[in-house]
């Protein structure tokens, strides 16, 4: 029993990662439609630049956190700019490729850069283990979960409450329209983008710090993953992608502990078909006839 | 349609600027393939470093018979067609006279027949499956096969630390550690000790938490964790996070300074199989190491020295051979003897009817942050 | 206020708009009538820049707007309804009228036209929080109308109010429409339903295959043995 | 009419013949060809899919890997026993047969898969579709990794080479004609109404659930027909071959070949076969320079090379025209 | 006869009725209006008919046969052809091609016969562009054939979608706002094509439309619906004077300026 709660507590502190990732990939989606492949590879380049921040320069951990993220969002901005923003009238399938493009290059330029060997990362906050019973746990992960849960309520914050969150949600319901009440929708657009990669930069630190382990390709399989998080949840929406990183992160756990960690990354997938297959719109997407 | 001439045009004179091979005459040509890029580039570009500093220190030397070596290094993404097309692109149109290569046995088996047809040596520094060498009597490798390693650990752990009970930890997704695990496993068993619990995890994984709950609950007295020191660091880290405390161990996957680096104190007291300890005192040792660390900034791993080693030997065949043709390479790598090996910095190598090589393993500890040498095996 | 120079529009290969003059006088309500494919709707688009003009000028009082992005057309006080609605439909509809308000910074202001808008249209008040999806037809177009006001815009581009509206409606709509041009702002207007455009407009342009056909008052027009003919089905 | 089909015939062997004697080429050159062929065939089934059918499929290499793994192995453990039975025929001639079977099967079985996965997930539409069916060939992958029969991680070596430039060109041919016969009839019609306008074809009578269904089938069918031909000319497979990236690697062929085209498909595998091959004088920046050029094609061309167009040379044009009349002229 | 009955007939969004116990009847060869305010239910009515929504309760008969249950192409299969709303054409297809697919479900051969280009497959590909032409003549589109649909001029497009409903080869044809978009110069030009399809292919239409000139002139029979129900039913005069449908619909006279 002690073991079970103990996978669930594992499983929660990688759910919050794979929810905020799994963020990211929703706004973009919901404002242009677009599977942001280069989204993981962000997250990744985040965990860099906090590496970057907290081990070279000597940042502190907050200083360091929020300069990844910032530099995470500029470095959105720059791909939305150049990469996407020319391709918005083309075939959405080409905005596809051009971003698995941009997520080879960010990939191989990374590699050609740092190397493809893993580093560890700078461990700015001292391991504290918590014993509860038999139950362990760190003081990292309960940073993990909290920084996350935060971010989370702040995005939902900004999108529900603000102006600019208004503005968002007219651009991804109907561009044409936004432009006529006089939204710059460039403008919100590249901050959609802003915000999302600085959400994936706090996972890459956070995972950073959790793992101490990073490496060009880290972004890959968290990258599908959190993707699959946010159709899971009903891509588009916030909190689905939230709830989708939780069940993920749970699942992925349970699955490598009591069956086999090889057929984890499967489970995801099996787990993504089902709910597909009962609510094709994901758990909390609403199912929308489409009009006839 | 004029657009689409066009296009197929510069096709045509890509195409052709492939086929035709451009040749410089003069040097001694050889190919390497290693995955530098990909899933597995850790591994590619430490082999890749290996091979390179050794050519650069022959042709500093003057080269071999009298040529300047050249290496042709070609990645392969760990992409099975990607090593058929790198391998015949360095054959047929570079005419190297052998191949460096591969880092995984599933790989080296994609380009063993190739060469084996072409009859070009290959030399796999790293591949450890028994099947690779079959191929041909064009393959060679310069590291152990997987049984060697894995009883030397196992004697180790029972009869030199006396610990009965043991969990094994294996990479799926490596032939390597499963190879080792295996073998580990026959021999633990064979001894009598116990093997309490089996996990496992796939290569480029970070959270290990679920196997290692498993693990603890379990309580072995050791852990055999054979793999590469990428996934080891992490490994330990959280086995202590989560309170295990017992020693871990494996094999010549875990030597590198990156390990120390992500593990820390996670690791002290624990225990791999190693071809040699860099703390040994062999000049050959000493000097690869220092070279290394200057060339590129870190201490060498053991895929390193092993790619280094590859490619003296191959030199060292080359020189005996008195000639550059490749079956002439073949038969001078097959004629060191026990008595007169070729003497790498993974100690001396010299080949059984198999193509495997034949050498020695020491066990390190690993103390006080830094690699402590502790018993030579022999085969 | 707005005039409208020569202006030309090509979609790819087709020529949308060739070479169109036309001119909104201050407080006026103008409408464009054609049959469809005219380019009415083209011409709207293209007056708050939402298609790209090939040659042609498009003055507002002394500003062109040929070089404003569509954002700064706005910003002008030029508003656009569009055609079928288009409201935001995941909004509530008391945020479909605050982002008709976006360029506007003054609270006190916001909060006027809000008043103003619920006096037009009383119905709106009530479903203030409703998601803007589950209005009825008429009810959207309200919304439309609403959320145009609220940028304090003075001149309104209003494309297709009636279109797909029971009868009853579209007298609702546009007995609205004249009490906002009585309140002092200048309606652009492209119809459909002619007769009712004829009889609310003080002056028509007649469209043609991208072409303005004839214009003038509008009870000359209506006269007019062709256009009776062709668009008042008398 | 039946001269028609001789023609064909002729042709066909011809061209295969062709291969046979492509063997004196440099090796290095015949085995870009081979995988020219063999991501000409992938591009082209996934196109059906893709390109015609409009139904947006990322999950190809699954397919591709379950027809490869299941006719290696056949090969592998019936190979010798099923060439033994056919020892009334010469060795070379069992060993064709042999192998023609164990591909059909392979492509069989992974057609199979298709219309199991096929039936519930093409009720998805756009992007939950492809989510879908990345998600399947993930799964494919991961069973196969935890198959120890085929080798798991391991990789599973010992398939026999039989492939050979000859099969590849049989195959080309075959999945060419079947593609085109298909999209240029009344069937393909339905299959492109579905993609114009889903609603729109079912209110013509289509079976859409049906055409897409069989729009899958095949594009299953000929992608474990090009993984059974990669299988057993490499002698080797491994997961890593079957990751998400091929089938983007798949779509990439086509995206860049221009969606609908069928000669663009063909271009776009070109391009993707040789263009990795120019670049390997660059090592490290190898992959670098691959992303920008992908990138850049996409910026300057969206719509594709081809841009959904056909490219038949003149020639072709006229004998297809003059087949046309004879065709008209004898059915009067 | 009675070639549709539709009685009880229910269907609901979301807890919001669209359709409420709607009963009503089509005879043979009868042009029947249904009119309603916006949101009334009249398009949902016909998405009930041909299938794509499933009914919450009641029964579709048509031609003795219960199709409630049946999917969209088993209902077109059967001989009930639409059109929508917004023309939904195959856009990037030429004019030819929309023709054709729609006579998809009539000739049609097996697929082994397409794969061999057999003489079977020739003969009916011939069959069909002869009858696609034929159809394209009658509504003057042959001229346009070639052109990529969505290139059409509005009104031709809509033409179009009514050619290629009837290249289904249909015994009821349902028309959603035909007229919509057309000023009354093209509306008269559809009113005497829509009453020129009934009598030339001797069908039955059902007709959704806003256009009172439209409607008035061609049904011979009108329902008016208004929240899904049923408000009035019968010839054209008397539905203009009915004065529920006045209250909820139609709205007095308004002055116009030509009257």
């Amino acid at each position: 029993m002690e073991n079970v709660i103990q996978q669930i507590l594992n499983g929660i502190s990688l759910g919050s990662i794979y929810a905020l990732i799994a963020l990211g990939y929703t706004m973009v989606y919901g404002i242009l439609r677009l599977i942001n492949f280069a989204h993981g590879d962000i997250y990744m380049m985040g965990a860099f630049l906090g590496y970057f921040a907290l081990g070279l320069w000597n940042f502190s951990f907050p200083i360091g956190l929020l300069f990844a993220m910032g530099g995470a969002a500029v470095l959105g901005i720059i791909i939305e700019r150049f990469a996407y923003r020319p391709l918005r009238l083309a075939p959405r399938i080409s905005l596809l490729i051009t971003a698995i493009g941009v997520s080879f290059l960010l990939e191989n330029l990374m590699v050609l850069w740092v190397g493809a060997s893993p580093r560890p990362f700078p461990q700015k906050i001292p391991l504290q283990i918590y014993f509860i019973g038999d139950i362990v746990v760190t003081n990292r992960q309960i940073i993990i979960v909290l920084v996350s849960i935060t971010l989370m309520f702040l995005l939902q914050f900004i999108v529900l409450k603000t102006k600019v969150g208004k503005a968002m949600r007219a651009v991804s319901f109907d561009k044409e329209t936004a432009l006529m009440m006089g939204i710059d929708i460039d403008k919100v657009i590249s901050l959609t983008f802003a915000i999302g990669s600085s959400l994936a930069a706090a996972a890459g630190v956070l995972v950073g710090l959790y793992f101490n382990k990073i490496d060009p390709y880290m972004g890959v399989m968290p990258g599908l993953k959190a993707f699959v998080a946010a159709v899971l949840g009903g891509i588009g929406i916030i909190p689905g992608a939230m709830l989708g990183g939780f069940i993920l992160g749970i699942a992925e756990v349970l699955v490598s502990a009591f069956i086999s960690s090889t057929v984890r990354d499967a489970v995801a997938f099996v787990i993504l078909i089902l709910i597909l297959l009962i609510r094709p719109s994901g758990i909390l997407g609403k199912y929308m006839r489409e009009k006839v | 349609m004029q657009r689409f001439l066009k296009v197929m045009l510069l096709l045509g004179i890509i195409f052709s600027l492939l086929i035709f091979p451009l040749q410089a005459a003069g040097t001694i040509k050889i190919g390497a393939i290693f995955p530098i890029t990909g899933p597995i580039a850790t591994f590619g570009i430490s082999s890749a470093n290996g091979v390179k500093m050794a050519f650069e220190e022959v042709n500093a030397k003057g080269g071999v018979l009298g040529s300047k070596i050249e290496l042709i290094l070609e990645d392969d993404q760990y992409k099975a067609e990607e090593v058929a097309n790198a391998a015949k692109k360095l054959i047929e149109r570079d005419k190297v006279v052998a191949i460096l290569g591969e880092v995984a046995s599933s790989m080296s088996l994609v380009l063993a027949p190739i060469c084996q047809a072409s009859k070009v040596v290959m030399i796999t520094p790293t591949s450890t499956n028994p099947r690779v060498t079959l191929v041909g009597d064009y393959i060679f490798r310069a590291c152990f096969i997987d049984d060697f390693q894995g009883t030397v650990m196992a004697n180790f752990v029972y009869k030199t630390l006396k610990l009965k009970t043991s969990a094994i930890l294996v990479a799926v997704t490596s032939d390597y550690s499963k190879g080792l695990a295996q073998f580990y496993k026959e021999a633990y068993t064979k001894l009598g000790g116990k093997i309490v619990v089996e996990e496992s995890y796939s290569e480029g994984d970070s959270d290990f938490r679920a196997q290692l709950t498993k693990i603890k609950a379990a309580k072995p007295e050791f852990v055999y964790l054979p793999g590469y020191y990428s996934d080891i660091g992490p490994i330990l880290l959280q086995a202590r996070e989560l309170g295990i405390t017992v020693p871990f161990g494996g094999g010549d996957g875990w030597d590198s300074p990156k390990l120390l680096e992500t593990a820390g104190k996670a690791a002290e007291g624990c225990y791999f199989s190693n071809h040699y300890s860099p703390e040994s005192k062999d000049l050959k040792v000493q000097t690869f190491v220092k070279n290394y660390k200057k060339k590129f900034g870190e201490t060498p791993d053991a895929l390193a020295a092993l790619s280094y080693d590859a490619a003296m030997l191959l030199v060292e065949a080359i020189k005996r051979a008195g000639s550059s043709e490749s079956s002439k390479i073949r038969d001078a790598l097959v004629s060191f003897t026990k008595d007169k090996p070729f003497r790498g910095v993974t100690g001396s190598i010299y080949f059984d009817q198999n193509r495997n090589p034949i050498k020695s393993a020491v066990i390190i500890e690993i103390k006080g942050g830094k690699q402590v040498y502790k018993a030579t095996v022999k085969p | 206020m707005l005039s409208v120079n020569n202006l030309h529009v090509y979609y790819g290969g087709i020529k949308a708009l060739q070479g169109i003059n036309f001119e909104v006088k201050e407080k006026e309500i103008v409408a464009l009538i054609g049959a469809n494919g005219a380019g009415k709707t083209t011409t709207l688009k293209a007056i708050s820049r939402l298609v790209t003009l090939t040659t042609g000028d498009i003055f507002f009082y002394e500003i062109n707007l040929k070089k404003l992005p569509p954002h700064k057309v706005s910003a002008l006080g030029i508003a656009h309804v569009p055609e079928g609605r288009r409201v935001f439909a995941n909004l509530t509809v008391l945020e479909n009228l605050e982002l008709g308000a976006y360029l506007c910074k003054d609270k006190k202001k916001i909060k006027t036209n809000l008043e103003f808008v619920f006096s037009l249209f009383p119905r709106l008040r009530e479903r203030c929080k409703q998601l803007a999806g589950t209005l009825s037809g008429g009810e959207q177009q309200m919304l439309a109308i609403g959320r145009a006001l609220m940028s304090d815009a003075r001149l309104l581009l209003l494309d297709e109010p009636s279109m797909g509206l029971a009868p009853l409606l579209v007298q609702e709509i546009f007995r609205v429409l004249r009490k906002i041009n009585e309140e002092g702002k200048t309606l652009l207007l492209v119809e459909q339903n002619a007769n009712m455009a004829f009889s609310i407009s003080h002056r028509v342009y007649v469209l043609e295959t991208g072409k303005i056909l004839m214009s003038g008052p509008s009870q000359e027009i209506a006269r007019n043995e062709q256009v009776r003919k062709a668009y008042l089905g008398g | 009419m039946k001269r028609n089909y001789l023609l064909l015939i002729l042709i066909i062997i011809f061209l295969v013949y062709l291969g046979r004697l492509a063997r004196g080429l440099n090796p290095y050159f015949y085995q870009i060809l081979v995988f020219w062929g063999i991501n000409s065939i992938l591009a082209m089934s996934l196109n059906l899919i893709n390109g015609f059918a409009g139904q947006f499929s990322i999950g190809h290499a699954g397919f591709m890997a379950v027809g490869g793994y299941f006719s290696s192995a056949l090969s592998v453990y019936h190979g010798e026993r099923f060439i033994s039975l056919l020892n009334f025929l010469p060795l070379n001639i069992a060993q064709i047969v042999v192998f023609f079977v164990f591909l059909l099967l392979g492509g069989l079985f992974s057609a199979i898969l298709g219309l199991i996965v096929g039936i519930p997930t093409l009720r998805l539409k756009g992007d939950y579709l492809a989510i879908a069916t990345l998600g399947f060939g993930e799964i494919v992958r991961v069973t196969i990794l935890n198959l120890d029969i085929v080798g798991g991680p391991r990789g599973f070596p010992g398939i026999p080479q039989r492939t050979d430039l000859s099969w590849v060109i049989f195959w080309f041919i075959i999945c060419l004609l079947v593609i085109r016969n298909i999209i240029f009839s009344s069937h393909g019609r339905a299959i492109i109404s579905i993609r114009e306008d889903e609603i729109a074809s079912e209110t013509m009578g289509i079976n859409t659930t049906f055409y897409k269904v069989l729009a899958f089938i095949i594009g299953a069918f000929f992608a474990g027909i090009a993984g059974g031909l990669f299988a057993h000319y490499l002698m080797m497979l491994h997961p890593s071959s079957f990751t998400f990236f091929r089938s983007v690697e798949i779509l990439l062929m086509i995206v860049l070949g221009g969606m609908g085209s069928i000669t663009g498909s063909i271009l776009g595998a070109f391009i993707l076969t040789v263009l990795p091959e120019a670049l390997r004088g660059f090592t490290y920046l190898r992959l670098v320079i691959y992303s920008i050029i992908l990138i850049g094609i996409m910026l300057l061309r969206p719509q594709g090379i081809m841009g959904g167009k056909e490219f038949s040379p003149l020639i072709i044009k006229k004998i297809y025209a003059r087949v046309k009349e004879n065709e008209n002229t004898r059915s009067k | 006869m009675r070639i549709l009955e539709v009685s009880n007939l229910s269907c609901a969004f979301g807890g919001l009725m669209a359709v409420a116990n709607l009963d009503f009847y089509v005879e043979e060869k009868e042009i029947l209006g249904i009119i309603g305010p916006n949101g009334a239910g009249k398009t949902t009515v016909f998405n009930l008919i041909t299938g794509f929504y499933p009914p919450l309760r009641g029964e579709i008969i048509f031609k003795g046969k219960n199709i409630e249950r049946l999917k969209p192409y088993e209902i077109t299969r059967l001989g009930i052809a639409r059109t929508f709303q917004n023309p939904r054409l195959f856009k990037q297809l030429t004019v030819m091609d929309n023709v054709r697919i729609a006579m998809h479900k009539v000739h049609n051969v097996h697929i082994l016969d397409t794969l061999l280009r057999g003489s079977k497959f020739l003969e009916e590909e011939k069959i069909q562009e002869e009858k696609a032409r034929e159809i394209l003549e009658f509504f003057h589109l042959y001229e346009r054939r070639d052109e990529i649909a969505q290139n059409l001029p509005y009104g031709e497009q809509r033409r179009l979608e009514i050619a290629r409903a009837m290249a289904t080869n249909p015994i009821l044809l349902l028309l959603d706002e035909p007229a919509a978009g057309m000023n009354p110069y093209e509306a008269k030009e559809l009113i005497n094509l829509i009453s020129y399809i009934r009598d030339k292919f001797n069908i039955t239409i059902i007709l959704i439309e806003h256009h009172m000139e439209v409607v008035m002139e061609i049904c011979e029979r009108i329902i008016v619906l208004d929240y899904g129900m049923k408000i009035a039913e019968g010839k054209p005069e008397e539905i203009r004077n009915n004065p529920k449908v006045i209250e909820a619909y139609l709205g007095r006279e308004e002055e116009s300026v030509i009257s």
